[in-house]
C-alpha cells in the first residue's frame, strides 16, 4: 500500500481495489464477526465468478449465492444456524439452474486445517479425520500421507490460498493492527493464508490504543492492505462488546429465502437500493439498532509493567 | 428425550456441545447429578454458562462468563484430535443400524433430492469423541437400513469397524430417541432396542426402524421424569419451549 | 485428579506425585515465566535420568545437569541469553564425565513443531526447514514427506509428548484455569502435550476473575492436574505485571556456572540449603526483590457484553 | 559495524530481530532513515520499541508498548515460514566463502572442542527471511574456506546452491565486517568484498580470510559514519556502549 500507516479507505473504494471477477474470496468469522458490509459492497459492484470459501456459508454466502456472484462454494456446514436452511443455495444445488454452482465440501476440521497450511505457507496440513465417511469420495482433494515415524496413514487437506480475505473485528489502528475477542473463529488463519487482506473493524482507534494491550491483536499491521470503519458492519452477526445477533432476522431469513421474489426484493431493498452501510442501517431502524446494542460490561485490566 | 440424554452425561464430563436438545441437556444435568460437566462449543467457547438458551453455536452468551475462548484450530486440534472430549452429541437426517450417520444428502449426492447442511464438525466428533450420544426421533426414514451417505462413521459399516479402522472414540455407544435408547450390540454394532419410556409398546417400537430391530432380553422399562426435571426444563431452562414439547421432556 | 475444582498443592507434593524418575519433562517458558521453581523442588528431591526438553536449556536446565538430575536434554539453541554459554551442559558435553549427557538438537522451529504435533496428537508435525543444513545428518529424526498434491518433499519432525509438563504464569484458579500475558512462547503446546500438568503460578484468583476475561485463559483447567501457588517462582528470569528478569543474575551465572566448585556451593546455599521457594527469595534479599518488584501499568478493559 | 548494518535496512522492512549489535542497528536505523521499520523479535513481540537496550530477546520491554504478541508457533509457521519477514540478521562462530554458517560445534559434532549454542531460529531464518544480513568481525578464524557445521545455509555448498533446493529467501545478500562489506558473487555465491572503511588496506584485509578473497572490481570506499550516526549510539541507543567500542561505531 502507498502509505504503510494509512490503509483507511471507503468499503466502496476496498472492494473496487481488492476484489475481482474470478477471485478466491473467504468472509470468516464463526458466527462472529461477519462481515455483510462487505459482502453487500461486493453485491452492488456485481462482482462475478467467485469462489467463496468459508466454514459455515451463512447468510452472508446465501445472499451472494442468490445475487449472481457465485461460482463455487467451498465449505463444511451450509444451514442457517439454529434455524434451517440457506434457500438460495439449496435451489442452486438441487434444482441445477443453467449455470449450476460447483461444490467442494469438507467437515470443518478439514477446512480449519485447510487455512491453516495456508497462513504457513505449506502445501498440505495433516490431520487425524474421514476414516469411515464418504466424504473422501466425493472429495479428491481429501488425501493423506504416510507418517515417516509411525508408518499410519493421515489424512491430508491442500493449503487454501485465498486470493483475499475480509476479516471483520471490534477494532484496529490505521495501520491495520488489529484486535478481536470473544470468539476468534479462524480469521488469524484466514487472513495470514490470503494474498491481500481487507480488515473492517466497528471502531478505528489510535495506535496507543492496541499498543497498550498487544495481546490482544490476533492480525497485524503487516499483513493488512486496507482498512474500512463500518460500524454495524457484520449485522444480523454481531461483534462481542458492540452488538448482539440478530436471531430475529435469522429466522425472518428462512421465510424471505424461501421465495425468490422476497428474497429479491429483499436484495432491492436493503442492498441495490442503498449506497452504504449506513444506508442499511438507516433502513434497518432505531427499534431494532438500539435492542440489539451491547449492554456494558468491562473486563478488569492487567498489568504490562515490569 | 432432553431428560434421558441429560442421564448420559457423568460429572465431570468434558462435552461438545451442540445447540438445540443437547445444549438443553447439558444445562439439565449440570443443574442436577453434573455440576462439573464442562461444556465446549466448536466455536471456541469453553467452559461457557450461557444465561439465555444459545440460539446458535456462536451465540455471544456463550462467550461472555466462559472459562476460555480458544481459536477453531486449537479446538480441533489440540481438543478433539488431542483426545480431551469425553462426550460428543450428535443428530441427523439418517441414522443406520450401525449408527453410521448422514447430514449430507438425501438421494445422490451429485443430485440430491435434499441437500442437508452437512458435516460441520460431526465427521470428527464421531471419531475423536471418547462416546457419542445420539440424539433423534425413532422414524423408519429417520433410521433406514442403510443411510444415503456416510456423514459421520458409526460402529460398522462398509470401511471397515471402528477397531479395524483404528478410531481413537467409542463411537455412538447410545441412541436417545422419543421412545426409548438404543445401544450397539457388543458383538457385531448394530443398534438395538435396550430400554423404552413407561407405556411404550416394545413390538409397535420395533417397527420404527427401517431393519429388523432386536430387542435386548434385558430390556428395561425407563423411570419417568421426575417433577423436578420437568420443573427445570419447562420453567427455567427452556421456559419458551424452544426445544421441549410434553412429549419430548 | 480428586477435585475437579480444587487442584491446589505445594510445591513439595506437586513435583513428589507428578515427577517420576526417568521422566521426560518440559519446563518451557521463552526467557519469560521460566519455572525455576520447579526445577529448585526437583533438584531436592534428587530426581534422576530425567529427559529435559526445552528451545532454550537456559540456567534453569544447566542447573539440573550441574545437580545430576539429566540423563538427557532435547533443545534448540542452549546459551546465556545475552551473556554467553551454559558451563554445567559445556562441561558435560565437552569434557564428557563417565555418564555423558545425551543430545538430542533441533532448531526453534523444530521444537515448536515438535510439541505442536505432541498437542494435536499427530505423530508428526510437517516444515519447510533444514534444507542445506547439516542438522538431518547428525539428527535421524528429522525426516520428511512427500506432499500428496505438490509432490514437495517437505521435512518433519515426530510428535513430543512429555511426561510432564510445568508451566509457569502470571495467574490462574484452583481448578487449574491459567491466564498469560506478555510472551506466550510455547507453553500452551507444551501442556497440551503433556500425560500430566503441572501449573504455578504467581497468584490464585477467583474464577469468576477469569471468566471476566475469557480471552486470557491459554490452558484450560480441563488438562491440569495440579496448581501451585508460588510468587516469584520464575526468578531470575520474570513474569510480566510482576516482576523483571534479573538481568544481573544471568550474568552472575557466567562466573559461578565456569567454577564447578562456586557452582555446588550456589547450589548448596540456594537450591538444599533452602527448603522452598519462600526460603530462596529470603536468602535473594528484600533489595534484589524491591529493584525487580514491576511498576503498574494496566491495560484498559474491554467490553465483554452483548 | 552497527551503522552499516543499520545503512543495509530500508524504510518499512519487516526484520527479524536478534539480540545485541543487530537490535542496536535496527533503533539506529528507526532513528535514522527507516521510521517505519517492523521489528520482530522470534520470542513474538512484533512490532517491539523497547524503553531500554533489551539485553535478551526475550525482555519485557520489548512487550510492553509492541504492537502484537504472538506465539512461536505463529512467528515460525505464520510469519516466517509465511513469506512475511523481509530481514533476517545473523551472526556465528564461523561463516565460510559461500555464507554457510556455523553457530553450533567447533570441531567434530560428537567429540566438539567447542559446542557452541546452536541454531536457535539461525537455520529457518537463513532459509526463509528474503535477505539476510550477516554480522561478524573480519579474521580468519571467523571466515574459514570451510565451517565445521553447517548449521543455517549460505549461497552454495556440498548440499547445492539455493536455488537447486529450491529454497523461498534470497540468503546472505549483505556480510558487515569490521572492515568492510563481503558480497556473493552473483555467479558463484563467493563471497567478496565490494566495500572498505575510510583508511582500510584493501590487501590487508584480504589476508583476513580463509580463503583467497576476491575483491570486487569496482570496490568501494564507504563513508564514515555522520556525527549524527555515532551521538544517537553512544548517547542515546547504547548510552552505556554494551554493544559498541569506538571501533565498532
Amino acid at each position: 500500500m502507498a502509505d504503510a500507516n494509512n490503509k483507511l479507505m471507503s468499503m466502496r473504494d476496498a472492494i473496487a481495489r481488492l476484489v475481482a471477477d474470478g477471485d478466491v474470496v473467504v468472509i470468516e468469522g464463526f458466527t462472529h464477526l461477519i462481515c455483510f458490509a462487505a459482502a453487500h459492497e461486493i453485491i452492488r459492484q456485481r462482482r462475478r465468478n467467485l469462489t467463496l470459501c468459508r466454514l459455515t456459508p451463512d447468510l452472508v454466502y446465501d445472499q451472494l449465492i442468490a445475487a449472481g456472484c457465485a461460482k463455487k462454494l467451498v465449505f463444511s456446514w451450509a444451514g442457517n444456524p439454529g434455524v434451517g436452511s440457506l434457500h438460495a443455495l439449496r435451489r442452486a444445488v438441487e434444482q441445477r439452474q443453467t449455470q449450476p454452482l460447483e461444490l467442494e465440501e469438507y467437515s470443518h476440521f478439514g477446512l480449519v486445517a485447510r487455512v491453516s497450511a495456508g497462513a504457513a505457507k505449506l502445501p498440505f496440513w495433516p490431520l487425524r479425520d474421514y476414516q469411515g465417511s464418504d466424504l473422501p469420495a466425493v472429495n479428491p482433494n481429501i488425501r493423506s500421507v504416510t507418517c515417516p515415524y509411525t508408518h499410519e496413514v493421515i489424512a491430508t487437506v491442500p493449503a487454501l490460498n485465498p486470493d483475499v480475505t475480509i476479516v471483520h473485528a471490534q477494532r484496529a489502528d490505521t495501520s491495520g493492527n488489529t484486535q478481536i475477542w470473544g470468539l476468534y473463529g479462524v480469521q488469524k488463519e484466514a487472513a495470514f493464508a490470503a494474498s491481500r487482506v481487507i480488515v473492517v473493524v466497528e471502531e478505528i482507534v489510535d495506535e496507543k490504543i492496541v499498543r497498550a494491550d498487544p495481546n490482544r491483536t490476533l492480525i497485524p499491521g503487516i499483513i493488512v492492505d486496507a482498512v474500512v470503519c463500518e460500524p454495524w458492519g457484520a449485522h444480523p452477526s454481531y461483534a462481542q462488546g458492540y452488538y448482539d445477533r440478530d436471531n430475529d432476522f435469522y429466522v425472518e431469513w428462512e421465510d424471505i429465502s424461501r421465495d425468490e421474489a422476497a428474497l429479491a426484493k429483499w436484495l432491492d431493498d436493503f442492498v441495490y437500493g442503498v449506497a452504504d452501510r449506513a444506508g442499511y442501517m438507516k433502513k434497518l431502524g432505531e427499534a431494532r439498532r438500539t435492542r440489539l446494542t451491547a449492554k456494558p460490561l468491562m473486563s478488569p485490566g492487567v498489568n504490562y509493567g515490569f | 428425550m432432553a431428560v434421558r440424554a441429560a442421564h448420559e452425561l457423568h460429572d465431570g464430563d468434558v462435552v461438545f456441545v451442540g445447540i438445540g436438545l443437547p445444549n438443553l441437556a447439558c444445562n439439565l444435568a449440570r443443574a442436577t447429578h453434573a455440576p462439573n460437566l464442562v461444556l465446549i462449543y466448536e466455536s471456541g467457547a469453553v467452559g461457557a454458562v450461557p444465561d439465555r438458551l444459545p440460539v446458535s453455536i456462536g451465540d455471544p452468551a456463550l462467550v461472555t462468563g466462559s472459562l476460555a475462548v480458544a481459536t477453531m484450530a486449537d479446538v480441533f486440534q489440540f481438543y478433539l484430535q488431542g483426545g480431551r472430549i469425553q462426550v460428543g452429541f450428535l443428530g441427523g437426517a439418517q441414522i443406520d443400524r450401525y449408527g453410521n450417520i448422514n447430514s449430507t444428502v438425501i438421494g445422490p449426492y451429485d443430485k440430491p433430492k435434499v441437500r442437508l447442511p452437512g458435516s460441520g464438525g460431526a465427521c470428527e466428533i464421531a471419531i475423536h469423541a471418547k462416546r457419542v450420544i445420539v440424539v433423534a426421533p425413532l422414524t423408519p426414514r429417520t433410521f433406514p437400513a442403510a443411510v444415503d451417505f456416510i456423514t459421520s462413521p458409526g460402529l460398522n459399516g462398509k470401511y471397515g469397524t471402528r477397531a479395524s479402522m483404528r478410531l481413537p472414540g467409542a463411537g455412538p455407544v447410545r441412541v436417545v430417541t422419543d421412545l426409548g435408547i438404543l445401544e450397539p450390540a457388543s458383538h457385531d454394532g448394530e443398534l438395538e432396542l435396550v430400554a423404552i419410556y413407561p407405556g411404550v409398546d416394545p413390538e409397535e417400537t420395533k417397527k420404527k426402524a427401517g431393519w429388523p430391530l432386536r430387542v435386548a432380553p434385558n430390556l428395561t422399562i425407563l423411570p419417568p421424569p421426575t417433577s423436578e426435571e420437568l420443573r427445570l426444563l419447562r420453567d427455567v431452562l427452556d421456559p419458551n419451549h424452544l426445544y421441549i414439547g410434553k412429549r419430548d421432556a
